[in-house]
């Protein structure tokens, strides 16, 4: 039995189930919720080493080599991203157990978080345009209540702006997946693909290239399309706001991203300038923005604009050690950005401030939530050790190997900027005097310290994944599907 | 009793629906007319009673014939006070009574005032008052409207209704 | 809330059983007719919408009304989820797994007839429970 | 086709610009009712007498709650308004202009509406029968129940989103004092 649907089948039922029983008691909700996120962990690392795979749904076989059911396909770049997903998934799943007793109605808060992991997991395993469409759609609904789950005045416009932003995205996108459809006449992406390379490259090709780019760049908040980002993340309950810089904006951003132009539409010299100019300048405007915050979150959600940027360039740049730095780095950025929320929210649960400029010293009163939070600011800001150093320096030799210096030299420069911001949170808000306010501060509960330390030791450990022997199993297939290309048409169809 | 009169009707509904006497329909209809009844019965017929009385089924034919019978007799006043150069109309809203007890009986008559052009009724109150836009209002007394306007439906209606 | 005039109740309850009737032979005929389940679930949830509104009595209003209507919903779409999870079992996911049955039919088409009714049951408890959130706020006022 | 399509859609745009105008939200919505009821009428004209039955009863309910609402607020706009405003004219007609310009370049390459380019319908109507393999007499049926099933479970799953997260926005309070 093939186990690919249950990774949409899974979080939908207890989604489903929830609004019935989640009254019955007050733990039910904490367990339905956990037990799938923790289901949904072991089947994404069950994924792993496993060949290519592609599941015809309710059996329907091509007819004359022309698919007509929907096809689920799970190739190297989809077990990373299933990992990325469930993975954190999980772990603020977990955090979310003590930190959403601040808010009411805990059911629904995971309904929705079930909603959104399924609508994450259902983009990834998409082997259909309009499909991927439809659970891009659920996720992003779910991504909007989320924001506004406090229903606090500036959360609600926060939630607002963020809706009114991704709806024209996915109107973008929807209008592009109906060029294309009209176009090939099918939506199977592998067979749009095929029937791309046999046309040529239409001008409808590049239309719809130019619409998916306006529609996944909005979600992924790449610049100039960036600027419902800083008031979204912030303003969500901080698992939320994990979930959302931490995996959303990938899943339904990037990974769309590449799917379309790496896997469908054939990346060409354009593209990959547009993709390269809007990652740096992303990288380096992110940067700039988010080391004059003082309000914690609102710096970390910067920095998610620039780490992005890094991700985009270097998939932009298109070489096959550039997407395999690209990659490592959306891994790595999913695990201390996610972290870095967490401790955020870990702040603001003890304290309920997070304005930088007021706290200190909370090193002394928050010991586990200050030394991960200095894990997870030295992973950003590429100091060696840590995972985040890997990936940047990848991605930095690859700009140099392929010719873009000034790529390079701008890589570096956002790197030194995004340490000197981390120091700035680290000094203010964990290091220094511990203010008197703050004497009676407690420790975050114990499950929100579990799941810091469990996304911390992956910061430290992600490093591994680079070993000869991991990177083959992981990271090298999944820069394999990208760089590929559109021989994906052909391993999904069958020579 | 009202609960079976109303299945009839809605099976009856569900016949016209279909248009089919396959024996899945048939059955499916069985049940979805009693899932209907069970929700909506309640609300719906409250005095079954009258449907069996075959005089008012005479009565209600006579009506129709009627309302086509003013309903005609106001589209050439309407007209041709719209030709008319002069356009000799006088608009407003004036208030009439009904002697009908029935909320059936009202919303009749005021869907058939409503339906005769030149008049239409906006708001109807609990006591049976009637509020009427009236294309040429000819008098602004409530009894003369009354007359005018809601009588010639009304003594009909009774028997229909009542 | 206050209540429409009597002739809109009037008509309101003549009427509701009739649409309610209409949205369920739309949601059964999904796949003879067109229509189908969103269709005739709109229709179902605008028959008690109806008799709602024309109501329009304060005490109609009740968060218990609002849990039953998502509750409903959850019932349409978990049994939609189910079966296409029976699928699962016995092969691949959304397989048709019921006899195809004679075409033009009610009882044709597998499991489309099934799935239809999911789907009906889901929208109608949707419309309903977001009328019913508008309505409860409405009238509990928001903070 | 097109000649009653054109109109409709320039009816139904200038609808909805008239609509964001209005002062008087309740104009606002029938105005808006222009924008659905148009759709619905063009879904006809497209021949998908599905998507309009859906569409009709949609908007129908979207409008009487919408009007119920109204009547038990305000409608009165209170939006920020004259302030500014003639800059994102003119950056939305730009925009606007650029896209049609590109899109009627780019769509020259795109066959006719109706072309036998969908691959796709040859195989859902079998050949060796009169109907399609699952044994549905509506097409569209069969292609949303069963073809695409996945996709229905998932637009299913937006509709059940929406309506956790209309629940979960309109809580009377949404922290825990």
């Amino acid at each position: 039995m093939n186990l690919i649907p249950l990774f949409v089948a899974i979080p939908l039922a207890m989604a489903f189930v929830m609004p019935l029983f989640g009254r019955l008691s007050r733990l039910l909700p904490d367990l339905l919720g956990n037990a799938a996120t923790l289901a949904l962990a072991a089947l994404s690392c069950a994924m792993i080493n496993l060949p290519m795979m592609v599941y015809k749904v309710g059996g329907w076989e091509p007819v004359n080599g022309v698919p007509i059911g929907i096809y689920l396909v799970v190739d190297g770049l989809a077990v990373l991203m299933l990992l990325i997903i469930n993975v954190i998934g999980f772990a603020v799943s977990v955090y979310s157990i003590e930190y959403m007793r601040k808010y009411t109605d805990k059911a629904r808060f995971y309904t929705l978080f079930l909603l959104m992991m399924a609508g994450m997991n259902g983009v990834v395993i998409s082997g259909d345009m309009f499909n991927l469409y439809v659970f891009l759609e659920v996720a992003a609904i779910a991504s909007y209540a989320l924001v506004a789950f406090g229903t606090e005045a500036e959360e609600l416009e926060a939630a607002f702006k963020y809706q009114v932003m991704g709806t024209a995205a996915s109107g973008f996108i929807l209008v592009g997946i109906a060029v294309l459809y009209s176009l090939t006449g099918t939506l199977n992406m592998a067979d749009a693909g095929k029937v791309i390379l046999e046309q040529g490259r239409s001008q409808g090709a590049l239309f719809a290239g130019a619409l998916f780019l306006m529609g996944f760049g909005l979600k992924a908040a790449i610049m100039p399309f960036h600027a419902w980002l800083p008031d979204a993340h912030p303003s969500a309950p901080a698992p939320i706001s994990a979930m959302l810089s931490g995996v959303l904006i990938k899943a339904i951003g990037i990974y769309a991203l590449c799917r379309i132009f790496f896997n469908v539409i054939g990346l060409n010299l354009t593209t990959s300038y547009i993709l390269m100019a809007m990652g740096a300048l992303s990288m380096i405007a992110g940067v700039f923005l988010a080391i004059g915050q003082w309000d914690m979150k609102r710096l970390f959600a910067y920095h998610s604009i620039s780490q992005m940027g890094y991700v985009v360039m270097a998939i932009g740049i298109g070489t096959p050690l550039a997407v395999l730095g690209g990659l490592f780095h959306l891994v790595n950025h999913a695990t201390f950005k996610s972290l870095l929320f967490l401790n955020s929210g870990a702040v603001v649960y003890s304290t309920g401030n997070r304005d930088l400029q007021k706290m200190g010293g909370l090193n002394q009163r928050m010991p586990v939530t200050g030394a991960t939070s200095l894990i997870a600011s030295m992973s950003i800001a590429g100091i060696p050790p840590f995972n985040g150093f890997w990936s940047k320096l990848i991605i930095i030799l690859a700009a140099v190997q392929a010719g873009y210096y000034g790529l390079a030299a701008l890589a570096v420069v956002g790197s030194i900027m995004t340490l000197a911001s981390f120091l700035k949170v680290q000094r203010y808000g964990f290091f220094g005097k511990l203010r008197p306010v703050w004497k009676k501060v407690r420790e975050a509960p114990v499950f929100m310290c579990v799941s810091m330390v469990l996304l911390a030791l992956l910061c430290v450990g992600m490093g591994l994944l680079l070993l000869p022997g991991v990177k083959d199993g992981l990271l090298d297939r999944a820069a394999d599907a990208v760089t590929g290309g559109t021989d994906y048409s052909g391993l999904v169809l069958g020579k | 009793m009202s609960r079976i009169v109303y299945f009839i009707i809605a099976y009856a509904f569900w016949l016209l629906l279909t248009l089919s006497v396959d024996w899945q329909h048939l059955v499916t209809g069985a049940v979805v007319c009693g899932l209907t009844t069970m929700i909506f019965g309640k609300i719906s017929i409250s005095r079954a009673r009258k449907l069996f009385q075959p005089q008012r089924y005479f009565w209600m034919v006579l009506y129709v014939l009627v309302l086509l019978w003013e309903c005609l007799k106001a589209n050439f006043d309407v007209a041709y006070r719209v030709l008319h150069p002069a356009m000799p109309i006088r608009p407003g809203i004036v208030k009439a009574r009904s002697s009908l007890k029935t909320d059936v009986a009202r919303t009749c008559l005021a869907n058939s005032i409503t339906m005769t052009p030149g008049t239409l009724t906006v708001d109807m109150n609990g006591e049976g008052d009637l509020y009427i836009h009236w294309i040429n209002v000819k008098d602004d007394d409530a009894q003369h409207a009354t007359q005018m306007i809601v009588k010639r439906f009304e003594r009909i209606l009774k028997r229909v209704f009542e | 809330m206050r209540g429409m005039t009597p002739i809109v109740k009037t008509v309101t309850r003549g009427m509701a059983g009739m649409i309610f009737l209409y949205g369920i032979y739309i949601v059964l005929h999904g796949h003879l007719t067109p229509g189908g389940g969103f269709a005739g679930g709109v229709m179902v949830a605008a028959a008690f919408v109806l008799v709602f509104l024309a109501k329009g009595s304060p005490e109609a209003v009740s968060e218990a009304k609002k849990e039953r209507s998502s509750m409903a919903e959850s019932l349409g779409i978990l049994t939609f989820w189910v079966l296409a999870m029976i699928g699962l079992i016995g092969g691949t996911f959304f397989y048709n797994f019921l006899t195809k049955g004679k075409p033009f039919r009610l009882l044709s088409a597998g499991f489309i007839p099934l799935n239809n009714i999911a789907i009906g049951i889901e929208v109608a408890g949707a419309l309903f429970a977001i009328f019913i959130t508008l309505a409860v706020l409405k009238a509990g006022g928001k903070k | 086709m097109i000649i009653v399509l054109c109109p409709l859609i320039v009816l139904m745009i200038l609808g909805g610009v008239v609509a964001l105008e209005a002062t008087s939200l309740l104009s606002s919505v029938v105005l808006l009712g222009i924008v659905g009821f148009g759709l619905s009428a063009a879904f006809l004209i497209l021949q998908a007498p599905d998507l309009a039955i859906v569409q009709i009863v949609v908007e129908t309910l979207s409008l009487i709650i919408f009007i119920a609402v109204i009547l038990k607020t305000t409608s009165k706009d209170t939006s920020t308004r004259g302030r500014g405003r003639t800059p994102h004219y003119v950056m939305a007609a730009a925009f606007a202009l650029i896209f049609v310009l590109a899109a009627s370049w780019a769509l020259a390459s795109i066959p006719p509406f109706g072309m036998p380019s969908l691959r796709m319908a040859e195989a859902y109507l079998s050949p060796n029968s009169l109907l399609q393999p699952t044994g549905a007499a509506n097409l569209v049926a069969a292609v949303i129940l069963d073809f695409r099933g996945y996709d229905t479970l998932g637009e299913a799953t937006v509709l059940f989103t929406a309506v956790m997260g209309v629940l979960a926005v309109l809580r009377k309070t949404g922290r825990k004092p």
